[in-house]
């Protein structure tokens, strides 16, 4: 499998974990960005959310996700790290995003995956819409990051 | 003059009403330019063009990047993956 | 399922994940402690290991990882911890120890997590024996912890 | 005179040969003075018995806690899962 990707299918963050085993590894850290029942809206009210769906500037994210594992391995010692994030419709409880690295010890392993997840959140093109009972509207989200420039 | 594409994603593609467009620009344009010309030619861009960041040839590029015939840039709002 | 456990079976760490997810749950963080091939001898020398086992005292190692598990709810804003400890023969690549965390955020998943396997290292009554080519012995643990004194 | 049973785990209960042993001490001894006693009735006993910790009705106990007849107390070498 590929470990780095972008589908509209479901996540099998197993597969994942699979995938970047490796017997120097002590240590297997797996995160799941999941969609929850409820978000707050951009009042901080709290609502319940009855769809959503994740668009991508697909070949950009795909390069991107290549990016990040490249610098995460450069700056933790660790064995693999493989990361796939989901489009189109994601159910409640659902995963959007499966990230899974191996490291010969804990503390690479958890730093590691938690950066994976950092730097998507800032630097992934993909974008999330809520819908709720009485509309729907973008998640707001990240707007820069350091050392990148707005146009 | 050169002509490009713009892919426009999320907020942006909602509020121009497609997906992508062609933009025609002077020789020397830059991303800054092109985001001018934008501002200018769909005006209902004008809010989310400027909470947003371009890219070029897929990577993240200044306003001050030049822009050559043919390039892709793509205005993406501010980004809620993960 | 039990969410802690003591098994000399192997463990099933997505069983774990989906026990705890909740549909309160943005994030579940999961963590494998796995047998790794070569390990560092009193004197820091890298050996490659033949075999590891893991002796646990078993009803003291369950009531400790139930407490763990108390004290990780108590001190992380998180939906569900569930833990499990192998005994036993532990072939090379299979995992000794598997924790999973599901929290409305990221940051309470991955501290809870890392919190839960910390203190493993330090309280569960379980030792791990290594044979090497040449010999085997206990790897050398944690004697103590904050607030406990040695008898 | 009370009678605990002393359970011996890992590295403890190979240097005493043994998983659990009965030992008998005076009415008003502690893990402390049970400490004591291993290392006087089992001198193999006496280096890693210095580096563990003990437990008493499947808790951590200091040297202080006092033991009473038919308790178990489990001798805990540095433990090392995880």
């Amino acid at each position: 499998m590929e470990p780095f990707g972008v589908t509209a299918e479901p996540l099998d963050v197993q597969a994942l974990a699979a995938f970047i085993a490796d017997s120097g590894a002590g240590a297997i850290v797996t995160f799941l960005g999941v969609s929850r029942e409820s978000s707050n809206d951009a009042n901080q009210v709290e609502r319940p959310v009855e769809t959503l769906w994740y668009e991508a500037y697909g070949p950009m994210a795909l390069r991107k996700l290549r990016e990040i594992g490249a610098e995460t391995t450069s700056r933790f010692d660790i064995r693999g790290v493989a990361c796939w994030h989901r489009t189109g419709e994601v159910a409640i409880g659902e995963a959007s995003v499966a990230i899974a690295v191996s490291a010969p010890h804990r503390g690479d392993a958890f730093d590691a995956c938690r950066f994976v997840i950092e730097q998507i959140k800032t630097s992934l093109p993909v974008w999330k819409r809520e819908r709720f009972a009485d509309g729907e509207e973008w998640v707001e989200g990240y707007g820069g990051e350091a050392g990148s420039a707005r146009a | 003059m050169i002509t490009i594409e713009v892919l426009l994603f999320a907020a942006a593609r909602e509020a121009a009403g497609a997906g992508s467009i062609r933009v025609e620009l002077p020789d020397d344009a830059t991303v800054g330019d092109a985001f001018a010309h934008l501002r200018v030619a769909h005006p209902a861009l004008g809010p989310v063009l400027g909470a947003s960041r371009a890219a070029v040839d897929e990577e993240f590029a200044p306003p001050s990047r030049s822009l050559s015939n043919g390039d892709t840039m793509a205005v993406l709002p501010p980004v809620s993956g993960g």
